[in-house]
């Protein structure tokens, strides 16, 4: 694997377009050729090598090519924007667009990612060990077909709207996440998130698979369409068996012409308040949200939410 | 003042100049048009009130007939009807 | 620089339907915009050896401007994302495939060779909006038609049989909100549907709620009331039960209204009703499995009688926005897709509706609607029946070319038929059809056809003294070159040069200059005395229904149509007034 | 001698009055008629505590200048920008609008307008639901049920109520405020839902589990938990029984649903209840959002068709693009992504938060802003231009989009030109620099 | 004694009229440069009309007059109008929308003497000197860190 390393310096507040840092257009390159390749900088242009030392062996096929962020880049939007082979590796935190429109390949950041990890994915893994911010897997605005396929993994917490018009592929998280995960889902994705769910979980949700690990602490009518599916243990989803025992719940029933083939799955021992009354059932005693008050679960929404500058 | 049984009594300052009553009035829409269709009246002399410099103005007392209508629609309390028994 | 320039175009091939000058090799003399006879030594001089020569392109249906459009780019960004262009010193940013902003419409027609378009539907009540932003686009003359077909007013009139108040009425309203043509969307359907999204006026005999006015009596009063103006284009009619299976019944039937009314205008148009994007009202069959073409029918019907002009609305794979003020056109198509939906009702006046679409070769319906697009051009005669998609409703006027490609060869045509569904050669007549067009042919139906059923057939559309100097050259030898073999998609997509008022201003596919153009607004004069009385209740009736003021309705002619063409008609003889002089005449 | 001046259109609030009368006397506007107390206040006002006009800061201090001066200075800082913020064209006129999108594009900037902090979730719910609009006119003819969600006219559009939508006797409902049921729902018990038939107090925050409730029973399940954002499960349902006895039905709505957590998908998901109740129980039913400034909404329209998006448009590649949350005004200035900025037709002072104003102290500001407002102490150039609406002419856009003429009224005072004027020269003179640059 | 509420913030008439008169006039000041509590609340608190407060919410702290509310009942909901005092306590994050989060932010009250800022040197004190950076130390905000 040919490595070219690119050590940022400063980074200024005015944040870099760098959609050109993808192994696609890296490969058959010399060295000073991808050093005066073009960043925007706001409406100015910079070559590359006034941002980042480029060091490292060029290769012709993009295949075995892996480029090194090496260092913190908090504002370099769009690495690895539709890439299609080879590795791109962020030793540090990245902004927005990363790994958006991509087709293949694999992306690791080892810091946060910013808005819009992987948006309108093909295909390819990205991976964040960090937090990731909004619109993980989701789509830009009016697109009505967003993720395809391919992989997330987001070690830390995500923000909302995970997974937003999504198509297929999927999507893991194993903290935290927002509010209105699997928004609008429309074809086969799956979402699985091992904290906790703000709210909203598959809201106009109208196909694909979402698992929350943790607790919704809201739930949203959508939760509480339909019959109480059966319970459900070692569900296998995105791949691989996640043990533990699932209600089976029904998200969006009005959203046709799918009308609830959405499945959401939700812990058994922390989501008992999210059950849904049901259509022939008595309505659950208890109220949503609990004895009228909304102040709790703002307080976890503002304060809690380390994705937000939180407490740690 | 005339000595009709009521007076229309307005409170200046508590006034929002929404012109809720003036067009809520049956007799204001019943004689001008323009306030039937919610728009200001033009008819200045048929119309009981209207909203001049942002706050209710009565212009002419003697076509109201007192039936509250405006008092009701009013939000803030700003108009009221004083009933004088006396007379 | 336009006033002193003087232009030669060398012998080119020279085609002009109105002077029925069908690809004679001669020169072209322009001065001050002007077609003239000779031209003196040192005019600028453009070599069209073997190139083709017509007057400039006519756009007769296109929604462009106004509230529609508008509230579409708003609601589809993601169609703006998929073409984009950058700002060149000419040229202002912009991009979009089937609803681009303004300025990126009139570079993208000029560069087709058009020279003037017509925007196909404003409501009275937003057409400051219209004008505000054709005053944004570049190099095309244009106008606009106003929707008068659920218009309170008309149909008051209508229910009381006053014929004379609603001829002033419809003179009233093009005047002060700057209209060129009465348009007639689903006479009285829409008035239905803002009761109920799923009311509608099924046939010509189907009363309004409340009105009691039928489809029938609408289209006969406005089109006496347009005869009567002496309007230069006629009523521009879309019939009822657009997009339903079976409704060229519908369409034969409100064809025949208008029959016997004489053309009252000396505007050189032979029509007094022009029936629009007319494939979507050919459809045969009862319901979407026996669903079939009846082209053919409509066909006969127009070939045989003057009294109509059409044009075609042909259907092309793709993305594409239907956006037209048929409201429970759209709801149908919403119930139908689940795709996002606009419907905006306007008071005592028109909706509209606007949806994303998409027409995929796979689907059965689709392709016998673009098979039912071709037949009726291929089956009708080019003067009556003109080239268009309804934009963006059929497809998006970039992709014209494909159009004239499979009009003038017989073997594109079959190839694209056989790729797509089964149905749009087993449904319609097209296998059947082997006539092809002549480029002479494909110049009638887009040029000269379009310039004389608008009524703009005295000053443009042709090479005569006199007429304006609005010129697209081709990069195209019809002599020599076989074009049913290959049409030449690609040479059909550019010109080589489109002159506008003796100005260049596309050269090789690249705009070179964009000067701003007016606007035409029709003044039909009326009788002083019907006029006022007119307003007089209009008046009264806006204090109660409106929620604008009477004064503030009408459109300010001097910010906003300060750059409009006036076209003065006085008892059925048309003036027109170019901006230029009006400014004289008011120094004066 | 007072002279009444008819037809005035009030250049405040979404409503844009029309029927508003204004005295002047030797140019000088003494009173006002039909206009509500903003509106009166707006006009009464207008000629006081006017800001000198041009003037730049110089070592701390603004400093009066000539007009060439300012316009040179106000060209010079666009130019050298890297990242400019051309933000506000709410209170002004849609020609200024276009005016400033061609000088957004020369600069290459982004171009941004009050909706972000007013109705933008509204406009990206739109890009994914569609929506059922509607005319004034059409809810003054023919509504016979208003909701009032998340808005309180009373106080942001005083005379809405009494033009519009409750008490004018339109031409199918003759009786006025008796022939229509007006539902309120918000959290406080306002002086609107003092007027309504109905209060349905939520409490806070919940108003997108209320409309998915309501969104259950339409498609026939039963209501999930004994009460649901603080309504008792029975209540909600007889809400629904109720709205279901109506023919045409308007929902307006406003800040209480787009600036609370979730906030487009608040309104994604009212849409989606609009088309429910237009499909299953049809009623012909249409929402319309309050728009706050009067001509925000002449913004959006004119950006539109002028770029091709409706707010938050970044040219600095060229071409324009659009992508709220990154090339928004808040969330520029936010990042500190923004090295000037030019503001007209807004009040950012008092709309702005904390860090984005924090911000706009350290980088270059050109304020066009007819008053004297708290955002001088920020600014580094500052015009004083004419008011659109009543000293000079233009065209604004109601809330439901209807372009309306603003009149003019008075002269402006001595050397205040219009907006137009003011964007016309500067970009004449950010061409030239452009020009010598390239 | 504190108290937790939901802090809302938008329009009133007199706000509205305020911006008019000039945001240097006492209109303004007298309409934004408060904080309406439900009357019970008041009780609760031990606070009288025209008390000076600090309300304090994770983005910024401001001192403001406690107003009684005349569009009450609405407990645990506390309402500031649009203004200068009030956009110190918004979450200046747009979760990707554009729009800050101006409305059911969780608050508290705490009574205090210190001076309500006039609005010029509101703007002054919260914004110009770059003093907000002090007061809400707390927000080490994600786009700082990150």
């Amino acid at each position: 694997m040919n490595e070219i390393v690119l050590k940022p310096k400063d980074h200024t507040r005015i944040s870099l377009e760098a959609e050109v840092i993808t192994p696609d257009s890296f490969a058959g390159k010399s060295l000073d050729e991808i050093e005066n390749m073009m960043l925007y900088q706001g409406n100015r242009s910079v070559r590359l090598k006034e941002r980042f030392d480029v060091s490292g062996s060029p290769c012709d096929t993009a295949a075995d090519l892996r480029i090194i962020i090496d260092g913190d880049a908090p504002r370099t939007k769009r690495v690895g924007e539709k890439m299609s082979c080879g590795e791109i590796v962020v030793r540090g935190n990245i902004d927005m667009h990363v790994g958006a429109e991509m087709t293949g390949g694999k992306i690791t950041v080892e810091g946060n990612a910013d808005n819009f990890v992987g948006r309108e994915m093909v295909g390819g893994l990205i991976h964040i060990k960090g937090n990731a911010l909004d619109y993980v897997g989701g789509t830009a605005r009016g697109k009505m077909e967003g993720m395809r396929g391919g992989e997330i993994i987001v070690d830390g917490d995500a923000g909302d709207h995970v997974g937003n018009f999504m198509y297929g592929g999927v999507i893991k998280i194993r903290g935290n996440v927002g509010q209105s995960a699997g928004q609008h889902m429309r074809g086969k994705g799956t979402i699985i998130i091992g904290g906790n769910s703000w709210s909203r979980v598959g809201c106009e949700a109208a196909d694909g698979t979402i698992l929350v690990k943790g607790k919704v602490h809201l739930s949203t009518a959508s939760l509480g369409y339909g019959c109480i599916g059966q319970v459900v243990k070692d569900p296998e989803l995105g791949g691989d068996v996640i043990e533990g025992e699932f209600y089976e719940l029904r998200a969006d029933m009005g959203y046709e012409p799918k009308c609830g083939i959405a499945k959401v799955y939700a812990s058994v021992g922390l989501n008992e308040h999210i059950l849904p009354g049901g259509r022939t059932s008595v309505p659950r005693k208890g109220d949503m949200p609990v004895n009228r008050d909304m102040l709790p679960y703002l307080k976890i929404y503002h304060e809690e939410m380390i994705v937000k500058g939180g407490k740690k | 003042m005339d000595n009709k049984l009521y007076n229309l009594v307005t409170k200046e300052e508590k006034c929002y100049g929404c012109g809720n009553c003036v067009v809520a009035c049956p007799v204001n829409a019943y004689n001008d048009p323009a306030v039937a269709g919610g728009k200001g009246p033009e008819q200045l002399d048929k119309v009981i009130m209207c909203v001049e410099n942002g706050v209710i103005k009565i212009l002419n007392m003697g076509l109201c007939k007192g039936c509250g209508t405006c008092i009701e629609e009013c939000p803030d309390g700003a108009i009221g009807l004083e009933v004088n028994y006396t007379t | 620089m336009t006033t002193e320039t003087e232009l030669l175009i060398k012998n080119g091939i020279v085609y002009d339907p109105i002077n029925n000058v069908d690809g004679e090799v001669r020169d072209i003399c322009i001065r001050d915009g002007k077609i003239v006879d000779s031209v003196s030594a040192e005019a600028k001089v453009i070599d069209a050896t073997g190139k083709a020569v017509t007057p400039g392109k006519v756009e007769c249906h296109s929604h462009m401007v106004g509230i529609t459009p508008t509230s579409a780019r708003i609601m589809r960004p993601e169609d703006i994302r998929t073409r984009v262009s950058a700002s060149t010193d000419v040229r202002r940013a912009g991009g979009g495939r089937t609803v681009p902003n303004t300025w990126e419409l009139g570079y993208e027609y000029a560069k087709l060779g058009f020279t003037r378009a017509y925007e196909a539907a404003v409501t009275p009540l937003y057409s400051k909006e219209a004008i505000l932003e054709f005053n944004q686009y570049p190099i095309l003359n244009k106008g606009i038609f106003t929707l008068f077909g659920n218009n309170w007013f008309v149909m008051d009139y209508l229910k009381s049989k006053e014929q004379d108040k609603l001829t002033a009425f419809v003179s009233f309203l093009l005047k002060t909100t700057g209209g060129y043509a009465v348009k007639l969307v689903n006479p009285g359907g829409n008035e239905a549907y803002k009761w109920n999204a799923e009311w509608n006026c099924h046939h010509a005999d189907d009363p309004v709620p409340h009105f009691g006015v039928t489809p029938r009596e609408i289209i006969k009063g406005l089109c006496i009331a347009n005869e009567e103006l002496g309007l230069p284009h006629s009523i521009h009619l879309h019939t009822n039960m657009l997009g339903v299976p079976g409704n060229y019944e519908v369409t034969l039937d409100e064809l025949n209204i208008t029959k016997g009314i004489a053309v009252g205008s000396d505007s050189g148009r032979v029509q007094n009703t022009h029936i629009t994007h007319v494939q979507f009202n050919s459809f045969g069959g009862d319901e979407w499995r026996t669903f079939n073409s009846k082209a053919d029918e409509i066909a006969k019907y127009i070939n045989q009688n003057d009294h109509v002009t059409a044009d075609s609305g042909n259907v092309i794979y793709g993305d594409a926005t239907t956006m037209t003020a048929d409201s429970p056109a759209e709801w149908a198509l919403y119930k139908m897709t689940h795709n996002k939906l606009i419907s905006n009702d306007t008071e005592a006046e028109d909706g509209v509706g606007i949806i994303p679409f998409l027409y995929s070769k796979k689907s059965p319906v689709h392709s016998v609607m673009w098979a039912i697009g071709l037949e009726l051009l291929l089956l009708t005669d080019p003067w009556k029946m003109f080239v268009t998609t309804d934009h963006p409703n059929g497809g998006v006027f970039l992709d014209y070319p494909l159009i004239y490609s499979w009009l003038l060869s017989k073997k594109t045509r079959m190839e694209e038929a056989e790729s797509s569904h089964g149905w749009a050669l087993k449904r319609t007549g097209l296998g059947g059809i082997d006539k092809e067009y002549s480029f002479y042919e494909l110049v009638i139906a887009t040029v000269a056809g379009p310039a004389r059923s608008l009524g703009v057939a005295k000053r443009e559309g042709h090479f005569s003294n006199g007429a304006a100097a609005n010129v697209a050259i081709w990069d195209i030898n019809p002599l020599e070159d076989d074009l049913s073999r290959d049409p030449q998609v690609d040479k059909l997509a550019t010109t080589a040069y489109t002159i506008k008022n003796g100005e260049i201003v596309v050269k090789d596919g690249t705009v070179v200059s964009a000067p701003m153009t007016p606007l035409d607004v029709a003044h039909a004069h009326v009788d002083y005395e019907i006029q006022r009385t007119v307003e007089e209740e209009l008046k009264t009736k806006f204090k109660r229904y409106y929620t604008v003021q009477f004064e503030n309705y009408i459109v300010d002619p001097d910010l906003y149509l300060a750059k409009s063409d006036r076209i003065d008609v006085v008892s059925g003889k048309v003036h027109f007034i170019p901006y230029a002089t009006q400014t004289e005449e008011a120094v004066k | 001698m007072i002279e009444e001046k008819e037809n005035i259109v009030c250049p405040f609030c979404g409503c844009l009055c029309d029927d508003g009368v204004v005295k002047v006397e030797d140019n000088k506007i003494v009173g006002t008629r039909n206009l509500c107390r903003i509106g009166h206040k707006k006009f009464e006002s207008a000629q006081h505590g006017r800001a000198e006009s041009p003037r730049i800061r110089k070592n701390g201090e603004l400093v009066p200048v000539t007009l060439e001066e300012a316009f040179d200075k106000a060209a010079e800082i666009l130019v050298n920008a890297e990242r400019p913020l051309f933000y506000g064209w709410s209170a002004t006129c849609a020609e200024a609008t276009q005016v400033g999108c061609e000088l957004t594009e020369a600069c290459r900037g982004i171009i941004d307008c009050t909706a972000t902090i007013c109705h933008a979730p509204s406009i990206e719910a739109i890009q994914d639901q569609g929506a059922p609009l509607s005319t004034l006119g059409e809810v003054m003819n023919r509504a016979d049920l208003i909701l009032y969600w998340g808005c309180n006219p009373m106080h942001a559009h005083p005379r809405h109520m009494s033009r519009y939508s409750v008490y004018p006797r339109g031409f199918f409902r003759k009786r006025g405020r008796k022939s229509r049921t007006i539902m309120v729902f918000d959290p406080r018990r306002t002086d609107t839902a003092k007027l309504a038939d109905l209060h349905v107090q939520i409490s806070p925050a919940s108003d997108h589990m209320l409309v998915h409730t309501f969104r259950e029973i339409l498609n026939s399940y039963d209501v999930t938990h004994e009460t649901v954002a603080g309504i008792p499960a029975d209540a909600i349902r007889e809400t629904m029984e109720a709205m279901a006895q109506h023919q045409w039905c308007i929902l307006f709505f406003g800040m209480g649903l787009t600036q609370q957590m979730g906030k487009d998908r608040n309104i994604d998901v009212a849409i989606q209840l609009m088309h429910e109740l237009n499909k299953y129980i049809g009623i012909r039913t249409t929402l319309m959002p309050m728009r706050g400034h009067f001509n925000v909404a002449g913004a959006n329209i004119t950006i539109c068709s002028e770029t091709g998006y409706p707010f938050a448009v970044d040219f600095s590649r060229g071409y324009p693009r659009y992508l709220p949350g990154e090339t928004s005004a808040m969330d520029v200035l936010y990042r500190g992504e923004v090295d000037a900025m030019l503001n007209i037709g807004a009040n950012p002072g008092t709309s702005f938060s904390n860090r984005a104003l924090s911000h706009m102290a350290k980088i270059p500001l050109i304020n066009i802003e007819p008053h004297n407002q708290q955002l001088l102490q920020i600014s580094d150039v500052v015009f004083s231009p004419a008011m659109v609406g009543i000293e000079c002419e233009g065209t604004a856009y109601r809330m439901d989009n209807v372009p309306i003429k603003l009149r003019k009224v008075v002269e402006p005072p001595e050397n205040r030109l219009p907006d137009v004027v003011i964007l016309t020269e500067i970009l004449k003179r950010v061409k030239e620099l452009k020009g010598k640059g390239a | 004694m504190e108290m937790e509420f939901i802090l809302s913030t938008g329009r009133s008439i007199w706000q509205g009229e305020g911006i008019e008169a000039g945001c240097d006039s006492d209109l303004y000041f007298n309409a934004c440069a408060r904080v309406e509590i439900d009357p019970d609340d008041m009780e609760r608190l031990g606070l009288k009309e025209n008390d000076t407060v600090k309300v304090v919410t994770k983005y910024g702290k401001v001192v403001v007059y406690a107003k009684e509310s005349e569009q009450s009942p609405h407990r645990g909901l506390i309402y500031m109008p649009y203004g200068t005092w009030a956009n110190v306590l918004v979450e200046p994050l747009t979760q990707c929308t554009g729009m800050p989060n101006l409305k059911n932010i969780p608050a508290r009250i705490e009574k205090t003497d210190e001076k309500v800022l006039g609005a010029h040197e509101a703007i002054k004190y919260y914004y110009a000197d770059g003093n907000w950076e002090g007061t809400a130390e707390s927000l080490k905000s994600y786009y700082d860190i990150h």
